[in-house]
């Protein structure tokens, strides 16, 4: 009875918060949108293919750009065309990317003027990969390699974050807590670009321990998955030292926080060893605020790491985004922004049910 | 000579007709205050449910007076005393200061009223800004209503610092430097320093040590005495409301439950919820083995208050009536009103 | 009795003691000492910390090596070097320069694309450090050590207009919706959920891209940055500030301003805004250095500060790009020292606030 | 010239002044002091596997529980050492209630903690002093000298403590059940699921819990604040403690529930074997449950004896005071009696009576250095010099009654 109650509860719970997520992201997309058409003179659309425009002949470029400005509603007054574009949005249509195009994985048969099939030499039809620059798709197969990589490192970084920031509470002003300090105050101040490029200098070049770029190297005789691995070690120590910082801070933050809470001096009163305390009576509530910071893994999970992906050369979707914005790219980036958005909307939801598992006090309430 | 300009300017918005109803000593009368709180709403942000903060409360108060108001966490005595000063919105009744309607004036009216009834709280480190001096803490009210000229600000706040036992070095000085008692101090004359007429308490004393608590409990009558001040008492503790009241209101669960004066509520308890009230106070003599009235459970939740009587869950003498009909508050001898079904209701 | 009354303070006045002549004691040690306002509190226990203190030293060097260095140092932002009496003009990889067209016999411009220290021009493109260029130059020729404190104009200046602008428009919008509550909290907090939910870098690329577009001139560029980063940052302010009005208009002080019938003018800029103002200070120093970070990243990316005006993030980029690994390998001293730059301010303004939180509220360290 | 005068004044009152203030230096001294101090007895605290012959003591008396000798209890801060109990000595005898009361800051709560090794580390640390307590299995520790693991055993299985605020002292993300089998687990490691879980419900049974099976399986923030103190004596009593120590156990709560809690802790008192330490403020309370009182002040024991004895025969004016300052029921003077002034700074206590300059019976005397704990008869204490006559009048009778005996 009482679970039943509880079910109907969350689900009311998530149906409202679903709602105001359909706000946020309408606002999101509004801004994105805008930003879009505030651009005055030629829009992105025309200035992309204006040389390719001024040499077709056959018109074919000028009907495809038609269709791009279509899209994105530029040939409407702002308002109008921004329904358009949404509208396009929910049915799925995110627009082309200028610049990428994977292969769909399906295949075209190949047939000649006349529609007979072309065969090979041993009587088999020959096939062409369809490729599709559909920004949507783009987004899906870049983000593979991203997510394995942000995983690891998402991982590596909550296994050494969390019990540092707890030793460092407990042992306040310790040699640890005065390394921690030190560590995240670095994390936190390192900008990746700088931190990458003086990690190749010294442990890819000088050194020679760790590839220059990419994810494998044709010649090298290793298996290929610990080529790949020895691939990752730089990058992966880039966002591990980087993101580690805060996290560590904020642990331990709460941790001395929850060191001082009334209950936590009941069980020591109980006669509980001091490893118990902490590991058993702090820690669970350490986790409470800890759950917070989950609503911003999931657009680092799936999002990529721009930077860090452009210096290591590593072919995900964070590289793609900065090629896309350097060379001029606006439906990708724009798509790019609004996945972002729609993940750290989910993942918002995510982190405020996960705070109900944490602590019991957090009743969700439909209502309220 | 400025006062006047402030009674005149008040004489405006006073409502004549009451005069007759009521005597000219009445300060403040208080009709059917009621006070509500929404609690949750659904989702077209329509309020379904309320706690009753305060329920249907009457009394009035002579100038001069104490008003001690007794009861336990969630009765709602601070919800009373901020209702009246205007502090939250009314939801029904009346309030009416020196013949002036509080529910209905306009807000400059109201902000004109301010400095005639003022209110001292209970934490005392909350209720000083910590960025501001003790001097403008106690003055930047005065100024603001221009009781005083300009140039006898200073000596104006001097004055009060010293009638409320503050030195006056204190002038210059931030809160953070002083203790809880000192801090009360400053509240109080922060509320003196504005030439009111009724003070309501808010626990005053309830965070502040015993040999403090006295200090401050003589400071406040001494100040009654010296000004002619009306106070409306708020306090848990019953010894301490017994010393300062004239009067007493007993609150449970946001209705009152026994109102009369202190002799009559101490010399004469009439509803059991008093009586446990009273044989609940421990008394400083190990000799003194009273009887005791133990009262079962805890004291319910006043967003979900129990039918009929709202004694009735812990209620010794409970009767099967008290489940059902609420009692009404009757007065059974002059000025003593009890609200308890043991007592013949009609 | 009045004897023994030596600096005890509360002895004189008290109600009990009245009947007895109250001599007030003539200087005692309270009537003098020095009146210790909350400030100076603060001031005090900021001072007691060391690396607040570094901070503080490191930040007024960046600030001394950023805006009295150029005037000493003897090279310009964008002045090459090299024997280059007739370079007319400079972009990256290349020079333009006089030239005598010997068929026609006139001066004609001629543009030269260089990589590297080139005859006839002579431009002292990476060369190593020496005393004319304690850090060398870098591959345009330029004074590496003079375009790092010119870039330091940049970050710093631009950091703190940004967060001056942020605090303004944050604290406006977040004290309107912490005071007044009500529909006016419910809209502004859906707007500020909006911008937190908007990625942060991606969506500061896709604006600074969107203004790459524009065709602005270099000069006035760095303003609409100023304006993006400001746009897309003042929300975290906001919610802060609401926050923290929430919270004071519960205490008690703001139930007794509102019962002694203060001016609603009054009850914000006396009561609420300096008690709002140390969580706000903190914030905008550990924002600072955040800001920083974000702009460097943009000028790395080369949507930041344009070229040729120098910003650290564009120097660090010269890692990338066609010669990267050459000046990545072979020329630290282009790079390195911007790099630094970059972690020393960023170090610096988060000691600073890290200090500044801990003497505002001594309870909570670190 | 003019302008030199004013700034020699100046001068003169910033030195005059200066002797008020902590200067730099000191604190940097004190500091590096302290730091040296701390550690120190950090490393007798942190020892591991000491031999109990360490620790162990004799009780002074074997009908007493607890024994405190000079206890002086420490907290070194930056600014200086905050003596907060300062040579404390008072026995708590076995099934009796024990009171001790003061106000905040006199150094009560930190008594108590101090007895439980539970003070805030590493500022907060015993001094020096002896607490020794009589264990159920009849030996005596010295509570001081036990390390931090060992004390282990002590805590929650022979003595346990009810703290202030029954919101927070429970964990709030257990049930209440974890939370009370846990202590039994701990003390008694071969108890099964299920022994612990009708042990703990028997408990709440005990404190009076109407429905122990359905709190069991509920949440602390689900229960009201009585509930909740209930809960926290259900724990103490769980492993049938020696000695319980009630830190102001009632003084959160509201006048009828506080009755409900205190008849409650009255009545545990006779069923178990132990005795009860109860601190707190309000001297209703401790008039109605303590055997024996002990009234501090500044760290320290102005007056000690039985209840009878402290509030029919108080001696010391501070102890006169504070009954009288209380607005008791139906007991109305004109005007209530004030002690006046505050409590003194904890920091650079001076060396005369700390009540001298609040007292309105000081004489030459109180000049002199801080006055010793005087016996006025068998269980009463005082240190005052207003008691010199009666202490040397009881240590006249006490000698010849002695002499007596002896001949007899």
């Amino acid at each position: 009875m009482r679970l039943g109650l509880i079910i109907v509860n969350m689900i009311k719970y998530i149906i409202k918060r679903l709602a105001l997520s359909v706000l946020i992201l309408f606002g999101v997309s509004i801004i994105i949108y805008g930003l879009v058409r505030i651009k005055p003179g030629l829009d992105f659309v025309q200035a992309k293919y204006y040389a390719q425009m001024q040499l077709d002949e056959t018109g074919q470029v000028a009907q495809m750009v038609e269709r791009q400005r279509e899209i994105y509603g530029l040939t409407s007054p702002i308002f109008k065309g921004y329904l358009k574009w949404a509208g396009n949005i929910v049915k799925g249509q995110w627009g082309d990317s200028f610049i990428f195009s994977v292969s769909t994985g399906e295949v075209e048969l190949l047939v000649d003027a006349e529609g007979n099939p072309v065969l090979d030499a041993e009587g088999n039809q020959l096939t062409k990969p369809i490729s599709s620059s559909n920004v949507l798709d783009i987004i899906a197969s870049k983000s593979t390699i991203s997510f394995i990589i942000a995983l690891i490192a998402t991982i590596l970084q909550f296994g050494i974050a969390i019990p540092l920031g707890i030793t460092s509470a407990t042992k306040q002003y310790g040699v640890v807590d005065y390394s921690v300090t030190v560590l995240a105050m670095m994390g936190i101040s390192l900008p990746s670009f700088f931190f990458g490029a003086l990690l190749l200098r010294i442990f890819s070049i000088q050194l020679g321990w760790f590839p220059y770029a990419g994810l494998s190297n044709p010649n090298s005789n290793l298996p290929i998955l610990i080529d790949n691995i020895h691939h990752l070690v730089l990058p992966i120590t880039v966002l591990v030292i980087l993101s580690i910082g805060g996290l560590m801070r904020y642990t331990r933050t709460n941790m001395l926080e929850v060191l001082n809470a009334d209950y936590i001096r009941t069980a020591r009163a109980k006669g509980l060893s001091e490893h118990k305390v902490i590991y058993k009576h702090a820690f669970r509530n350490t986790l409470i605020p800890l759950v917070t910071i989950l609503a911003g893994i999931l657009p680092g999970l799936f999002g990529g790491a721009m930077i860090t992906e452009t210096i290591f050369s590593i072919d995900g979707i964070g590289k793609a985004a900065y090629k896309a914005v350097t060379m001029g790219d606006i439906p990708f980036v724009m798509a790019y922004n609004l996945f972002l958005s729609v993940l750290t909307v989910i993942g918002t939801l995510m982190s405020d049910l996960m705070y109900a598992v944490v602590d019991p006090r957090v009743k969700l309430v439909g209502g309220k | 000579m400025r006062k006047n300009n402030v009674n005149q300017e008040l004489n405006a918005i006073r409502n004549d007709q009451f005069d007759s109803e009521i005597e000219k000593k009445d300060i403040l009368v208080v009709k059917n205050l009621k006070k509500y709180f929404p609690l949750g709403s659904n989702w077209f942000k329509k309020t379904t449910s309320f706690v009753k903060a305060v329920d249907d409360v009457s009394f009035t108060i002579k100038k001069g007076n104490t008003l001690g108001v007794v009861g336990e966490s969630g009765c709602g005595k601070t919800t009373l005393g901020r209702t009246i000063l205007r502090l939250h919105s009314i939801t029904d009744g009346q309030i009416m200061y020196d013949n002036i309607d509080i529910r209905t004036i306009k807000k400059r009216e109201l902000t004109k009223l301010r400095p005639k009834i003022q209110i001292i709280f209970q934490d005392p480190y909350s209720s000083l800004s910590p960025r501001m001096t003790i001097g403008e803490i106690i003055g930047e009210a005065v100024r603001e209503h221009k009781l005083v000229p300009a140039e006898e600000h200073r000596d104006y706040i001097l004055d009060i610092m010293k009638s409320c036992g503050l030195p006056p070095y204190y002038y210059s000085r931030y809160p953070h430097e002083f203790s809880g008692g000192q801090r009360q101090r400053i509240c109080i004359a922060r509320a003196l320093a504005l030439k009111p007429d009724l003070i309501v308490c808010d626990e005053p004393v309830s965070a502040l040590d015993v040999s403090i608590q006295a200090q401050i409990i003589n400071l406040l009558v001494d100040l009654q005495k010296k000004y002619g001040l009306t106070y409306i008492f708020i306090s848990h503790d019953l010894s301490v409301v017994e010393y300062i009241s004239t009067e007493i209101m007993v609150m449970y669960l946001g209705s009152v439950v026994e109102q009369g004066t202190k002799e009559q509520i101490f010399k004469n308890t009439m509803h059991p919820y008093s009586k446990a009230l009273l044989s609940a106070v421990p008394v400083p003599d190990p000799d003194v083995k009273k009887q005791r009235i133990i009262l079962k459970g805890d004291i319910p939740s006043p967003a979900n208050p129990p039918k009929g009587c709202k004694f009735h869950t812990r209620c010794s003498e409970c009767m099967d009536i008290c489940k059902t009909v609420t009692p009404i508050l009757k007065e059974y001898e002059k000025g003593h009103f009890v609200a308890c079904h043991l007592y013949p209701q009609d | 009795m009045s004897t023994l009354v030596q600096e005890n303070k509360d002895l004189i006045n008290l109600p009990n003691n009245q009947e007895q002549d109250k001599q007030e004691p003539e200087v005692s040690l309270s009537d003098s000492a020095k009146v210790i306002s909350p400030g100076r509190l603060v001031l005090r226990r900021f001072f007691r910390s060391k690396l607040s203190i570094i901070g503080l030293i490191t930040l007024l060097a960046m600030f001394a090596f950023a805006f009295i260095g150029p005037l000493i140092s003897p090279w310009g932002e964008v002045q090459m070097t090299g024997d280059y009496k007739w370079v007319t003009s400079i972009l990256p990889h290349q020079i333009v320069v006089q030239e005598l067209n010997e068929e026609t016999g006139l001066m004609e411009e001629v543009t030269y694309v260089f990589y590297e220290v080139s005859d006839p021009y002579k431009v002292y493109a990476k060369t190593p450090p020496s005393w004319d260029h304690p850090l060398g130059t870098d591959q345009y020729g330029y004074d590496v050590l003079t375009r790092l404190m010119y870039g330091g104009r940049v970050s710093l200046l631009l950091g703190f207009i940004v967060i001056f602008s942020e605090v303004i428009i944050g604290m406006f919008f977040g004290s309107l919706s912490g005071y007044f509550g009500g529909w006016v909290d419910q809209v502004i907090m859906r707007v500020v959920d909006i911008f937190n939910c908007l990625p942060g870098l991606p969506i500061l690329m896709l604006a600074a891209a969107l203004i790459d577009g524009w065709g602005i001139e270099p000069r006035v560029r760095i303003y609409y940055l100023m304006g993006i980063l400001t746009f897309f940052g003042w929300s975290g302010i906001a919610r802060l500030v609401r926050g923290q009005v929430l919270g004071i208009r519960e205490l008690e002080y703001m139930v007794a301003a509102e019962a002694t019938g203060l001016s609603t003018k009054r009850k914000i800029f006396k009561h609420i805004i300096p008690n709002v103002m140390p969580q706000i200070i903190v914030q905008a120093t550990l924002g600072l250095g955040g800001i920083i970070l974000s702009e460097s990243t943009l000028s790395y990316l080369g949507i930041g500060v344009p070229f040729p005006y120098a910003a650290w993030g564009t120097m660090i980029s010269s890692t990338s790009g066609a010669e990267g690994r050459d000046i990545l390998q072979n020329y630290p001293n282009i790079w390195v020292p911007a790099g630094v730059c970059i972690v020393m301010a960023v170090l610096a303004f988060n000691f600073i606030g890290d200090g500044l939180r801990d003497a505002f509220d001594p309870k909570m360290r670190r | 010239m003019k302008l030199l005068e004013k700034l020699k004044t100046n001068q003169e009152k910033k030195k005059a002044l200066a002797k008020h203030y902590i200067s730099k230096e000191q604190i940097k001294k004190t500091a590096k002091e302290n730091s040296r101090i701390i550690k120190e007895l950090e490393k007798q605290n942190n020892r591991k596997n000491v031999p109990e012959e360490e620790y162990l003591t004799e009780m002074k008396n074997p009908n007493n529980v607890v024994e405190f000798d000079d206890l002086h209890a420490y907290f070194f801060t930056d600014a200086g050492v905050v003596k907060a109990v300062d040579g404390v000595s008072f026995d708590i005898p076995k099934k009796s209630i024990v009171g001790v009361v003061g106000e905040s800051g006199c150094g009560k709560s930190v008594t108590s903690l101090a007895l439980m090794k539970l003070l805030q580390s590493p500022t907060g640390q015993i001094f020096s002093g002896e607490i020794r307590y009589n264990a159920k299995n009849g030996k005596a520790y010295n509570i001081s000298k036990v390390p931090k693991i060992d004390m282990n055993k002590i805590r929650g299985k022979e003595m346990s403590m009810i703290f202030q605020e029954p919101m927070t002292s429970l964990n709030p993300v257990f049930r209440i059940g974890d939370q009370l089998d846990e202590i039994l687990f701990l003390h008694f490691p071969e108890i099964t699921q299920e022994e612990a879980k009708q042990k703990s419900i028997s408990m709440l049974n005990t404190v009076g819990i109407a429905m122990p099976e359905s709190v069991y399986s509920r949440y602390p923030h689900e229960l009201s604040g009585g509930m909740r103190q209930r809960v926290m004596i259900a724990m103490a009593l769980s492993c049938d403690p020696n000695l319980i120590i009630a830190d102001e156990p009632t003084t959160a709560l509201d006048v009828t529930i506080q009755a409900q809690i205190l008849d409650l802790l009255r009545n545990i008192k006779n069923d178990i074997n132990g005795s009860i330490m109860l601190i707190t403020h309000d001297l209703g309370v401790i008039a109605e449950m303590a055997d024996y009182v002990v009234v501090m002040y500044a760290g320290r024991i102005i007056e000690k004896g039985t209840a009878r004895e402290i509030y029919k025969n108080p001696i010391h004016p501070y102890t006169i005071g504070l009954q009288k300052s209380i607005p008791a029921l139906n007991l109305n003077d004109e005007t209530l009696y004030t002690i006046p002034g505050t409590v003194p700074n904890p920091i650079n206590l001076p060396n005369f009576c700390y009540f001298r300059d609040r007292c309105e019976k000081r004489f030459g005397k109180c000049n002199g250095e801080y006055p010793k704990l005087l016996q006025v008869s068998p269980t009463h204490h005082v240190a005052c010099y207003l008691a010199e006559e009666i202490a040397a009048e009881f240590a006249k009778t006490k000698k010849d009654g002695g002499e007596k005996n002896a001949k007899k």
